[in-house]
């Protein structure tokens, strides 16, 4: 099983791709073409501009057939991407895919390397080893995998509300987990969105409850994914369903309940408005929650703590019997067959830059805690005040707090210049305050985005290039008395100013999610060095990651502002769908098996599968595979002591007949 | 509690009231200070930027010597000291070749440093080791309605803020309100006090001075504390010359240490306080009396 | 060895997942490094048998570069765990047979690791390079050299089907031109 | 009875062990006679090296040569009798693998020849004499064979028809092979004459290994006292029974000592000591670096352990950079 085909003569075909001046550029094909001619089995050896358009497959195709071809090497980009594009072509030219063996010659080669000479000795080399390979290539079937059509989304912010709405509408069931008590995410906090100023709950609320109300959603807020298991297509998902004490069916969201609880007045920093009010250990995340229930705070509630409450809230809410205090966490395990995850951003520390004052200076705030003041739900119902109560006359805003800044981030957070801009404009509305934005470079990249930052300027905001440097009470002159100062070098003017402000607001960048590690350790998704999840191909899979079944959509790929992550989101769910609508996917078949005559039942391979794809048959004595469960990973083969387990496409002979063939041309 | 001690030059010269209040101080709390035996000079001043390698020996002998002297951590109240002391010993253990002209210079004189020194400084071992409640009950005349400005200067904070925040410190904060002391806020405890440029370029360094002292009156203290002999040389010494330049700004700068004499109940020509140009204002009672 | 064109030669077992996949990423990323290095693509480093690393070696590879996901991040979620364990004795192993350590590397570089594809081959190039030749093949020549004839298995043996089987394997070619 | 088969022995660098091995087959060493003709066995019998060079080609049905080929007159003897054999049978550890002596390997020539003749302790040599190729004594020329600096396996001089594994090789499977012979029922050349899977299959401890081992030390024979029972490896003891191919029917083992690995690998393993290395090192339970570190040191001697008998014909063959030292046996 494991040896080479018996069945008669290797006629190899060899093409190598130009791929226009990618690789022509660097390597020279026909030399190699010629090269690799001479070796043995080899039949047909040709260069081409373009290996996958439709005639240089045609060219395989019609080799195959004329020339009696039964094994295709091509030299062109990497497998990862066009190794399906030319295994069909070798299926329809009539041969088994999998006698076809791919050479990277882009990527590893002439993308990299800067001497003609060596690049094409390298080239040749490659390919020299992917037709000794090719020899041993057997016929192999793919198996398929049935795909779940339930979908699950982890995250409610808006990138998880889209994704959901759209595999739902197109009929198919789906999970969505969100941690907090109220689906919404950061978008519910933002009083009015860029660049067209529409409301932001006036365009969230309704998604927000159709979710709710959508026959297809199952909704889970208050939870946590805690444990991934399975594959693409029939994933084990185990979800954590925290107590929020309150029956979500009974409750009516009356919050009588709120009203009754022993704490008279809201004791604890608010959530939703960014710490700026104060709410009971009872409460509603915001009016526009969904669910539209109330839900306890298990920290700070008497009744949980301590078990001795007066428990007002359960008379207030009488006959309707919401409250429950026996709920216990509870672990749920669903199946599904595609995961999207929308888990989103946390916002930068702004105190990690101690010299701008946030947390020393009370009226240095960040743009999130503005949106809440400026918001008419909010805690001043939208008065823009200062902590004394006074109406601010200058307000000064600093960008990129954060963010394009090696001590703390490198990365651009890409939406705060349009947000600080926009929130300028809405002070300017709200207040008679002059605006001065402080920025580095204004980013306005995006439909109606320039235009926006136009108006700004149109409508009076100063700006002021220029990293701040602190922000400090010292006053010099009479005019900064009592105010705060931005020492700032005012690079476009070239010097060092200072400008009194009576409120400063920080847009404080996007960070991946404190958890992101574990996170992405649980969906087994890869992240980029700077924590976000790493998409499978920046440009050709933007949603896709290295899992396959597992899609990610809004700010945990990256900052990106609303517009963008509903895109991403619409995206994730159509990819979702595409599998679930296929019903089945084909896995490459690189199982490992064990070939029974031969294994000596040592059972060393047994603990080596993180799969339990291996077991020990007593009745036999022998080691067998699970072709099911094996992902192919090749660690048992290279393990048996014996050498009785074999893998599908990665044999021990084509790995060493390989590395004779790249070590055969220097 | 023993710790080896590094005074450095100034407390020997013009600082030397840092180290007549120092010590009484510290022997009260009960601390052991024992001096390097042979020190030389820390490195600091125009050396480092005239030959950086030369100033490295320099300071190494000083660690060198005080690993030789025991495991105690090495305490140097100066903060050109702290900060060069520090320096070094960064220095030699990221760059190789600092290390290796340091050592061939050491073992000229048959000396080695394995690296094993800790560089402290009063404010650090005051909070850290002895602890305020020690402090608070050593305290027998608090200094209450005393206004004091906590200035740190720029060295005992950065680069390494070992012990205390780059921008904000607050250690001499909590230290003097142990004390009894009103602290008030003063944003400048780390702006620049003009240096040496004080000497060689007045017009730029005496502004400097000026600020400080000029914020300080502003917030309504009477003295500024400092841990740094030239900041209390320089806010100090050149109240004439700023005088003439933008207006008086007067207003006396002690060390730390000196008022921790007070509280402690020592009397003020013990704690060197006699020797500032600009005397500290008469106190409220009962310290008045001193 | 003094030949001044001399150019090491360097083969690298690359897992599907990471390491080969931060190789494209650096083409994409038009990261330019040296040429010496040949990948063979894995699905895991797991799968990396230390038979292929003696072979490799005793084919005439100067030094041999194994490339898998950081501990932890494995897309198998422990097969480099089993890499890194083999890897450790096999350095003994080499050691005890005359092959210095860093002929053979052991690097986790993930995905999104492409420059770091770079420093490492570059880094690891220059390290072989200061080396020297390791090239068995020709020590094999030498030490057979004492032999009357060279032994009859030292010639290609062709198996059924027309196919070398990889037991019994000529001598690489030397380089043309 | 003239057309009896021909059947020749010789032995080359090897203990004498294998030559043991036939004697073992005591009375049916009888039939084997009946059998054959015996026409050169230099341990056992009278015969002179002219006597076989007098042979005509091929005349010899098959000969069993043990013992690994070190020297000139071993590799002269080799290929005259390649010449006068049909079949050339490589026979035991040494010829097949290189065996013990092979694991010299490890050593430049001039130090193998300084220590044997002037350094180990045993020897008394103050004019440092060492055997010289030729030499004049007392009238006499008298020449010796050439040390070479590489042991080298039977096939790695000569071309094999098949191999008889072990160290020594059992009379049964011995008796196997030559009643094949006799029989014409042989196997393709090249073959092993031995079951071609691992020794487990044979191991009366396989029942007791646990499927789920994983090794947190591993220990030498002489530091425990082994259970005789419970398989080696579950006792943390090398065994390299695993990576070793069966026939020997566990002799090791059943008495109560690991397998050391003299069968070498199966057909479908080239380098037998990288196999249970990657076996062994996979299973451990240390996660860290350092840990694991630790774990190994229990193998002080990874060259010895696991390539006891292989090292001839391991993919290294020999330590490298090692020098070809002129064909002289003179300092």
């Amino acid at each position: 099983m494991n040896t080479n085909h018996k069945n008669g003569e290797v006629r190899i075909g060899f093409y190598i791709c130009h791929c226009g001046h990618n690789i022509a550029g660097m390597v020279d094909c026909p030399a190699v073409a010629q090269f690799i001619a001479k070796l043995p089995g080899v039949a047909v050896s040709r260069d081409y501009k373009y290996m996958c358009s439709d005639p240089g497959q045609e060219l395989i195709q019609q080799d195959i057939r004329e020339h009696k071809l039964n094994r295709i090497v091509v030299a062109s980009c990497s497998p990862l991407l066009h190794e399906h594009t030319f295994r069909n072509a070798v299926a329809a030219g009539g041969l088994n895919p999998f006698f076809f063996q791919m050479v990277n010659i882009r990527e590893h080669d002439s993308w990299v390397h800067t001497d003609r000479a060596e690049a094409t000795a390298k080239a040749k080399a490659l390919a020299h080893a992917a037709v000794s390979r090719v020899r041993f290539h057997r016929a192999l079937e793919t198996t398929r995998v049935s795909i779940n059509p339930d979908v699950l989304v982890v995250g409610g912010g808006i990138a998880g509300i889209h994704a959901a709405l759209t595999v739902a509408n197109s009929g198919k069931k789906v999970f969505l987990v969100e941690r907090d008590p109220s689906i919404g995410g950061h978008m519910a906090q933002f009083d009015k969105t860029f660049p067209t100023l529409d409301c932001a709950a006036c365009i969230l609320t309704p998604k927000m409850s159709a979710v709710r109300s959508h026959e297809n959603i199952t909704l889970w807020t208050y939870s946590e994914v805690v444990k991934v298991e399975g594959y693409v297509g029939n994933y084990k998902v185990t979800v954590k369903r925290r107590p929020r004490y309150v029956n979500e069916d009974l409750c009516a969201g009356c919050m009588e309940c709120i009203t009754a609880c022993v704490f008279k007045e809201g004791k604890f920093p608010d959530e939703f408005n960014a710490g700026l009010s104060k709410r009971k250990p009872i409460y509603i995340p915001f009016a526009q929650a969904v669910p539209p229930v109330v839900v306890i705070d298990p920290e700070r509630c008497l009744q949980v703590r301590t078990g001795k409450c007066k428990k007002t809230c359960i008379e207030a809410c009488a006959d309707r019997h919401a409250m429950d205090f026996s709920q216990k966490e509870e672990l749920v395990e669903i199946q599904v067959g595609n995961i999207i995850v929308a888990t989103g951003f946390k916002l930068f520390d702004a105190k990690r830059i101690p010299q701008y004052g946030y947390g020393q200076f009370p009226n240095v705030v960040t743009a999130l805690e503005l949106e809440r003041l400026v918001n008419s739900s909010g805690p001043t119902a939208g008065e823009i005040v200062l902590r004394d109560g006074r109406r601010p006359k200058s307000v000064g805003m600093i960008l990129c707090v954060g963010s394009r800044d090696v001590k703390t981030n490198r990365w651009c957070s890409r939406t705060c210049c349009m947000h600080s801009m926009k929130l300028a404009q809405l002070v300017r509305e709200h207040t008679d305050a002059d605006v001065t934005v402080f920025y580095m470079d204004i980013r306005a990249p995006g439909k109606g985005y320039e235009e926006f930052y136009d108006k700004s300027l149109k409508e009076g905001i100063q700006f002021v290039r220029g990293r701040v440097a602190e922000v400090t009470d010292w006053a010099m002159a009479p005019e900064e008395e009592g105010k705060m100062v931005i020492r700032v070098e005012d690079t476009l003017a070239g010097f060092v100013r200072r400008i009194p402000v009576d409120m400063i607001v920080l847009a404080a960048g996007m960070e991946p999610q404190a958890d992101a590690q574990a996170v992405r350790r649980m969906f087994n998704m890869s992240c980029g060095t700077e924590g976000w999840f790493l998409e499978k191909h920046p440009k050709l899979a933007p949603v896709s990651t290295f899992t396959d079944g597992v899609f990610i959509a809004g700010c945990c790929q990256g900052p990106k502002d609303i517009p963008d992550s509903v895109a991403q989101a619409g995206a994730a769910a159509a990819e979702a769908m595409a599998l679930a609508d296929k019903g089945y996917i084909e896995q490459e078949p690189n199982t490992a098996y064990i070939i029974e005559a031969d294994c000596s039942g040592c059972k060393s391979c047994v603990p080596l599968c993180p799969y339990t794809a291996i077991t020990f048959d007593e009745a036999k004595q022998k080691a067998q595979i699970n072709g099911a469960l094996c992902k192919g990973c090749g660690t048992c083969v290279a393990s048996c002591p014996s050498g009785s387990i074999g893998q599908n496409l990665f044999e021990d002979e084509e790995i060493f007949s390989e590395i004779e063939g790249v070590l055969a041309y220097v | 509690m023993k710790y080896s001690y590094f005074p450095g030059c100034s407390l020997k010269g013009l600082g030397r009231s840092y180290e007549e209040s120092l010590l009484p101080v510290m022997k009260h709390l009960g601390v052991e200070l024992t001096e390097l035996n042979d020190w030389n000079c820390c490195g600091a001043t125009a050396y480092m930027s005239v030959d950086e390698g030369k100033a490295a020996v320099l300071a190494a002998r000083n660690l060198a010597i005080a690993e030789q002297a025991g495991p105690e951590d090495l305490m140097t109240p100066c903060s050109a000291c702290y900060l060069v002391l520090n320096k070094t010993k960064h220095n030699i253990a990221d760059y190789p070749a600092i290390n290796a002209t340091v050592q061939r210079a050491l073992g000229s004189a048959r000396l080695a440093y394995r690296g094993s020194v800790k560089v402290r400084h009063p404010l650090d071992m005051l909070i850290n080791d002895v602890g305020l409640d020690v402090i608070k009950e050593k305290v027998v005349r608090p200094l209450k309605g005393l206004k004091v400005a906590p200035y740190y200067g720029c060295q005992i904070v950065r680069p390494y803020a070992t012990f205390d925040d780059a921008w904000n410190p607050t250690t001499m904060d909590r230290l003097l309100a142990t004390l009894g002391a009103e602290v008030v806020h003063y944003p400048l405890k780390t702006k620049c006090c003009g240096g040496s440029l004080t000497g060689t370029v007045p017009e730029a360094g005496l502004r400097l001075t000026y600020i400080l002292l000029k914020e300080a009156v502003r917030r309504g203290a009477d003295v500024i504390a400092t841990t740094c002999p030239l900041c209390q040389f320089n806010l100090d010494a050149y109240h004439d010359q700023i005088n003439q330049r933008w207006g008086p700004a007067r207003i006396a700068t002690v060390y730390f240490t000196q008022l921790m004499g007070l509280a402690f109940g020592m009397p003020a020509e013990q704690l060197g306080l006699k020797r500032n140009f600009i005397p500290m204002k008469p106190l409220p009672a009962p310290l008045s009396k001193v | 060895m003094s030949d001044p064109k001399w150019q090491p030669r360097i083969v690298a077992f690359f897992c599907n997942w990471c390491t080969y996949t931060a190789a494209d990423l650096a083409g994409v990323s038009r990261f330019k490094y040296a040429s010496n290095v040949r990948v063979i693509r894995l699905m895991c480093s797991g799968r990396v048998d230390p038979q292929f690393i003696l072979d490799a070696l005793a084919e005439g590879a100067d030094g041999v570069l194994i490339g898998g996901c950081h501990l932890g991040d494995c897309h198998y979620s422990e097969g480099n765990y089993k890499t890194v364990r083999r890897f450790q004795m096999l350095q003994r192993l080499l050691h005890d047979m005359g092959i210095e350590e860093q002929r053979v590397r052991l690097e986790w570089i993930s995905a999104s690791e492409g420059e770091r594809v770079k420093t490492v081959i570059n880094d690891m190039v220059e390290q072989v390079r200061a080396l020297g030749p390791l090239n068995l093949p020709q020590h094999r020549a030498e030490w057979d050299r004492e032999t009357a004839h060279p032994a009859e298995t030292a010639l290609p043996a062709e198996a059924a089907g027309g196919v070398q089987l990889a037991g019994q394997r000529a001598q690489p070619e030397v380089a043309h031109a | 009875m003239p057309d009896k088969p021909k059947i020749g022995f010789y032995w080359c660098a090897s203990c004498g062990g294998c030559e043991e091995a036939v004697v073992d087959f005591a009375e049916d060493i009888l039939g084997v006679i009946q059998a054959v003709d015996i026409v050169f066995w230099p341990v056992a019998m009278d015969f002179k090296k002219k006597d076989v060079e007098a042979m005509p080609d091929k005349s010899i049905a098959a000969t069993l040569l043990n013992g690994a080929i070190r020297t000139s007159e071993q590799e002269e003897m080799a290929r005259m009798l390649r010449r006068k054999s049909q079949y050339l049978i490589a026979y035991g550890a040494c010829a097949q693998l290189g065996g013990i002596p092979s694991l010299a390997n490890q050593f430049p020539r001039e130090q193998l020849l300084r220590y044997v003749y002037e350094e180990a302790p045993t020897v008394v040599n103050e004019a440092k004499t060492r055997p010289q190729t030729a030499s004049r004594n007392n009238g006499y020329d008298m020449t010796l064979p050439e040390f070479r600096n590489v042991v080298r396996t039977l096939d790695q001089v000569v071309d094999v028809d098949f191999y008889i594994p072990g160290c020594p090789p059992t009379p049964k499977i011995t008796k196997a092979a030559i009643g094949a012979l006799l029989e014409g029922k042989l196997p393709p050349k090249g073959s092993v004459l031995a079951p071609d899977v691992a020794l487990c299959e044979q191991c009366p401890r396989k029942a007791n290994k646990p499927a789920d081992l994983s090794f947190t030390q591993f220990k030498r024979p002489h530091q425990t006292v082994i259970d005789p029972n419970l398989c080696m490896l579950a006792q943390g003891i090398v065994c390299m029974g695993p990576a070793t191919r069966a026939g020997c029917e566990a002799a090791c083992p059943g008495g109560n000592m690991p397998c050391t690995g003299c069968f070498g690998p199966t057909s479908r393993v080239q380098d037998q000591g990288a196999k249970i290395l990657s076996s062994l090192c996979a299973n451990l339970a240390a996660r860290e670096e350092k840990e694991i570190r630790g774990v190994l040191a229990g193998i002080p001697d990874p060259v010895g352990t696991f390539y006891r008998y292989g090292l001839g014909k391991s993919m290294l063959r020999r330590k490298a950079n090692m020098p070809v030292e002129t064909a002289k046996n003179t300092p």
